[in-house]
């Protein structure tokens, strides 16, 4: 036979809770507990609440510049629900629902964006690493993280979130190709919002789908309706029983789309049509779940206005406590170079200068400041 | 002759060599339809059409690697990386085959592209969006790197760098993008790259600087009150060290500013080629004011970090005094 | 529906002249001439050879690390003869048959092995690219070069050699994706020869083929039995038809083994057992083609004699051209630094020092080898 | 006590290290079954099982970016990258990641990894089998960059790079991996990361270098029969100055030897620090034998480029003469 086949494959797609509000009782019935979902929902909605909040802020310059997530909650949040708690959450930076169902405090996260290392200070237990700034990268280390477990027979794993754009990295590729080929178990889940500040998703990927790209490494791959909190929480339970049962890699994409500029230094209007939004928009995961729960007879609108006010009232408290933080010493710019300082940086510390004529440590300029 | 800002400068002079010569595309991230982050190529991509000005998947070693495939076929590409911070993942294509194309194909191929990349600090921006990598591209042979000082300057080099036959590293302080205007001709012009600007004269120490640090240079010189020579460098390599010895053999004294960490920055190179030019003139050790050997911090602190017009005045002091 | 189908996809085997001898008409009938297939016989036959003489040199201290291409011969040979000339031809460093084929001198090929960038100064109008030493580099200006093409509306496509190992590389992704997203017609050909130097390919890629990467941008993949010229040029034909109509790329994997050590400087049977060499053995290209057109009718065991006498003859006679070229001079270290060498540069080339005391130039050390 | 080369004590430091503490595993290209290209982790998968001594796959970013999770997680990974040319890809997860984790997250992770990468010319190799990046590393902070110049300074120095809590690049000048041998204790033993070694003591000219350059100084300074001090910086950063310092202030010349390219080279970090702390006692501009602002050419002219016996005697005999 000269044409052979060598390979057939096929990609699933999982909906749950659709935008008109079916839900399919087959899969979704008994999936998330109604007092999981409260609190899940009202997660989601003090996440939004935080965006709100930081967007005011940064407007008014007390935030530097500001990543929402708005839109893309239910992604994170149905990852941290599904996962251990001492699973590693290695996330980007639209990842911040499920980082607050983890229990990073939120403001680790406000830090960091208020241009403050201490921010990036995760509490240990929390097994999530800090905010990934140079896109791509982070999926590396997830996959060392998980590595880590494995070789010390713990049974933890990895999950890590990128968008579609970071797919285009070649760190991307090298991650999925070391967990699959070193039989390391790492759930790789891309955020696929469509654009990637102003680059449409088709650049960086013209393939049906994103799911696919798992495919080129052997993983099992899986699309979800990532704005549908049950569908990802479907997606992750069964990507959750292929890691640790395997040991392997599973891909997942979440279908999704951010509601706000890329960041608050960007204004989306410059590219993208308000009708993409607008029928977004229609498709919030909130407004599903609120739907679904008010339908359920488990929610009505005074508790959603009163979920709302207390929200907001915890992200205003919160914003509060990260402004009074201290400010950061100059000598923090120093003290964690290494753990041990070589002598030259104690002196640049000590002075505040680089120049050697200046480098005389009895001149101390401000020696109360340095630490 | 328009009072424009540095984005409108480059802005300009690419609009100028693009209709020129037709070698000319530009690539990057963001760069067509939303005319780039820092809006530097606005306007293009409707002017030229979306073949010559391309928005890229999110990938810079493919921007670099697919720019020296454009220019081993004579194009004359013009990527843009979007802060120096992610310039790491294009670091093996920049180092690895454009720099060393020429020399390993005996010139059967070369690779002349512009490598356009905002630099530096200053802006309150996360990490990886404020530093100065220029001595890495520097220590490199085979590049050549540019660093403009205000807008006047910044067209007539970047023309020189696109006509360049060989890689150029054009870095753009984003400090000043838009924090300073200059009256900048609409007539071509060019600025040869690989000479500097003696921005002022003076007898008793010379300043050498670039990039957005000149700023701050001449803020510290006025606050000083004595007679200081500031040059800008304006090209980085190849270094225009005649300026700079005839500068030093005349004041005896220099002082160095870049905002990079100072271990092996380019202060180090312009200091010991002074020391070895200048040796017999030279009435105290030339000095550094630089960036930390650190990591840039995080934007509360990144004026710490910065060499500002106080800390390069205490140097100017210290080696006049000594 | 709760879960659809997201993506169904499958990828082809093709192979028309097996080790067994057997040959399919129907795909293989007409696809090489007669005429062709002697001449491309011959070439491969040559390559062979080349290999052979080139090991004997290194061993006696004539020739640098040299990476034998033995037993891959045919995937590059079928690709240079399914192409046009003036496509560009992106290898690494085991395509030495196609570039032969395409009429690069050899001694550009050997030259570069002794250590002499002169090799590397390919003639332009065999469009062909230096050899890559980095590896999984070179995709990406295949990529650039096709995208030139494109951009000034010429039918020339770009054709890029990598191996398996290349296939693990971040640049091999970003050359992919660029090529699928901006739509640049690549033939991506993956030599897999199922080793990296010593390490196997399924720590590359544990997946059922390699082809399957190409999914992952959406593009059509095939695989094909590299030990079979006709499967080769068979899969090289169609992967062309695709990209000069559609100018989009397209993924063939050619399933091959290399014969020999990695290079000169490895010994294989420290890691492969020769069991599996011996299996491979059994599927070399040249025997194969040999069979068959001896059983054909149109060749000999006295014409194959004849044939590698003159091989060898000719490749001593290119060993003893390349070893005749005159030394490189010492002034060719700087002199293709930049188009114009900077003034600094000018100094250390006449001073041949670096030491600012040694650089005056009227004491050249010896003015007259300077330039 | 055993006469080892440089391959062989770095493959007992491992073993030794290995044996004491099971958080140390190797991981990179070629480095199981095939014990390195070079062989330096012979034999260790067999001892240790294939869990701790990885064959990956071929990708250096990769190598660099999981070590880097492994040792966020605690452990102690030793990748390796096969040769010093292809750091480039791991370039962007050595500098953007792996430099700043301590600094961006305040110590709640570190990077406790030893980079493992044969270096330098010599030995007849392809191109990028022959460069001297230490320079890029020793700019970039949050990096220590060691490089020995034979195989007991190797073993000591490597274990106290498996030690030390923050990330080491640990360069082997493969031109030496075979060709010395010395006496190389079995017993553990470690070398200061930071700490310079006076190979001969001198009255006339201190000669600073590092790496397999080392053995050409040794050369050039008998050849010359004047009376010159060696110190062989042992690590490159943090930088032992207080020996460089104490050494050229007793000899007031100096002249810096390495394999990399001159502009923006360590050398002139070194020399740089020369003037400004020996201001008064230079009697002769610091000079700098190093390799030319060229690409490292293929092999057949690579000694013409390296700095031999000859051009270092030709720079210490200058700066004397000075
Ligand atoms: C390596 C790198 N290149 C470029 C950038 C600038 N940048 C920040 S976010 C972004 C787009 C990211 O898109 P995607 O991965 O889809 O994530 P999304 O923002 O859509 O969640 C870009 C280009 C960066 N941070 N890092
Ligand atoms: C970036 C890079 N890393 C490592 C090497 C060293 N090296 C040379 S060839 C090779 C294996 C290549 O394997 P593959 O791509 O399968 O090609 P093959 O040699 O099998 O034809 C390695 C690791 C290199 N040349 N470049
Ligand atoms: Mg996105
Ligand atoms: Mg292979």
């Amino acid at each position: 036979m000269p044409i052979t086949n060598a390979l057939t494959t096929t990609i699933e797609r999982v909906s749950i809770l659709d935008e008109h509000g079916n839900f399919d009782e087959k899969l979704g019935k008994g999936l998330i507990p109604d007092a999981d979902l409260l609190k899940l929902y009202e997660t989601m909605v003090t996440c939004r609440m935080m965006d709100e909040v930081a967007f005011k802020l940064q407007r008014s310059g007390r935030m530097g510049t500001y990543p929402q997530n708005m839109g893309q909650e239910a992604n994170s949040l149905g990852a941290a629900y599904a996962l251990n708690n001492d699973d590693w959450l290695v996330t980007c930076y639209r990842e911040n629902c499920g980082l607050m169902w983890r229990g990073v405090p939120i403001d680790s996260i406000l830090l960091h964006w208020m241009g403050d290392e201490r921010g990036n200070a995760m509490p240990r237990p929390h097994h999530a690493t800090p905010i990934a700034v140079p896109i791509g990268t982070q999926m590396l280390h997830a996959t060392g993280l998980a590595w880590a477990a494995k070789y010390r027979g713990e049974k933890r794993i990895s999950c890590t979130f990128f968008g579609d754009g970071a797919t285009s990295e070649g760190d991307f590729h090298e991650a999925c190709n070391f967990a699959a080929n070193l039989d390391i178990p790492v759930i790789f889940f891309c955020q696929n919002n469509f654009w990637a500040i102003s680059v449409p998703g088709r650049i960086q990927c013209s393939a049906p789908t994103v799911a696919q790209r798992g495919i080129a490494y052997g993983m099992p791959c899986l699309q979800v309706d990532g704005n549908d909190l049950f569908a990802v929480v479907y997606g992750m339970r069964k990507a959750i029983e292929h890691a640790r049962t395997t040991g392997k890699p599973y891909f997942i994409e979440g279908v999704t789309y951010r509601l706000g500029d890329h960041t608050t230094a960007d204004d989306a209007r410059r590219y993208r049509d308000q009708a993409e939004v607008d029928a977004w928009k229609a498709r919030d995961p909130i407004t599903r779940l609120r739907t679904y729960m008010t339908k359920k007879g488990i929610w009505s609108d005074a508790k959603d206005a009163a979920l709302r006010e207390a929200a907001e009232a915890s992200c205003m408290a919160t914003i509060e406590r990260c402004e009074q933080v201290e400010p950061p010493v100059r000598g923090d710019v120093f003290n964690y170079t290494f753990a041990d300082l070589p002598a030259d940086l104690v002196t640049q510390r000590e002075t505040g200068h680089t120049h050697s004529l200046g480098q005389d440590p009895s001149q101390l300029p401000s020696a109360s400041n340095a630490r | 002759m328009a009072n424009l800002t540095l984005v409108q400068a480059i802005n300009l002079a690419l609009i100028q060599e693009m209709e020129k010569d037709d070698r000319v595309i530009l690539l990057g991230e963001d760069v067509g339809n939303n005319g780039g982050v820092f809006r530097v190529t606005e306007g293009l991509q409707k002017r030229f059409g979306a073949n010559r000005v391309v928005d890229t998947p999110l990938a810079e070693s493919g921007i670099i690697g697919t720019s020296i495939g454009l220019a081993m076929a004579g194009l004359r590409p013009v990527p843009e990386i979007q802060f120096e911070g992610f310039l790491g993942p294009a670091y093996d294509q920049l180092c690895s085959h454009a720099a060393r194309m020429r020399t390993r194909t005996r010139g059967a191929f070369t690779v002349p592209m512009t490598v356009r990349v905002p630099v530096g600090g200053g802006i309150h921006a996360p990490e990886l969006h404020s530093d100065s990598p220029e001595a890495f591209y520097t220590h490199q042979p085979g590049l050549k790197v540019v660093m403009p000082s205000g807008p006047y300057d910044a067209k007539g080099l970047l023309i020189s760098a696109l006509r360049d036959p060989d890689p150029v590293i054009f870095f753009e302080p984003k400090r000043i993008y838009r924090a300073i205007r200059e009256e900048v001709p609409e007539d071509e012009y060019t600025i040869p790259i690989g000479k500097a600007r003696v921005v002022c004269e003076g007898t008793d120490l010379t300043v050498v600087s670039w990039g957005a640090s000149v700023i701050q240079c001449m803020q510290a010189i006025e606050a000083c009150g004595r007679s200081v020579e500031l040059i800008d460098l304006r090209t980085i390599y190849p270094m225009d060290m005649e300026t700079v010895e005839a500068s030093v053999s005349k004041t005896g004294r220099c002082v160095i500013v870049h905002e990079a960490p100072r271990t092996c920055g380019v202060g180090s190179e312009v200091a010991t080629q002074i020391m070895e030019k200048c040796f017999l003139h030279l009435e105290a050790p030339v000095q550094r004011v630089t960036g930390f050997d650190t990591i840039m911090p995080y934007y509360k602190l990144e004026l710490e970090y910065l060499p500002d017009a106080a800390r390069i005045q205490r140097g100017i002091e210290d080696c006049l005094a000594y």
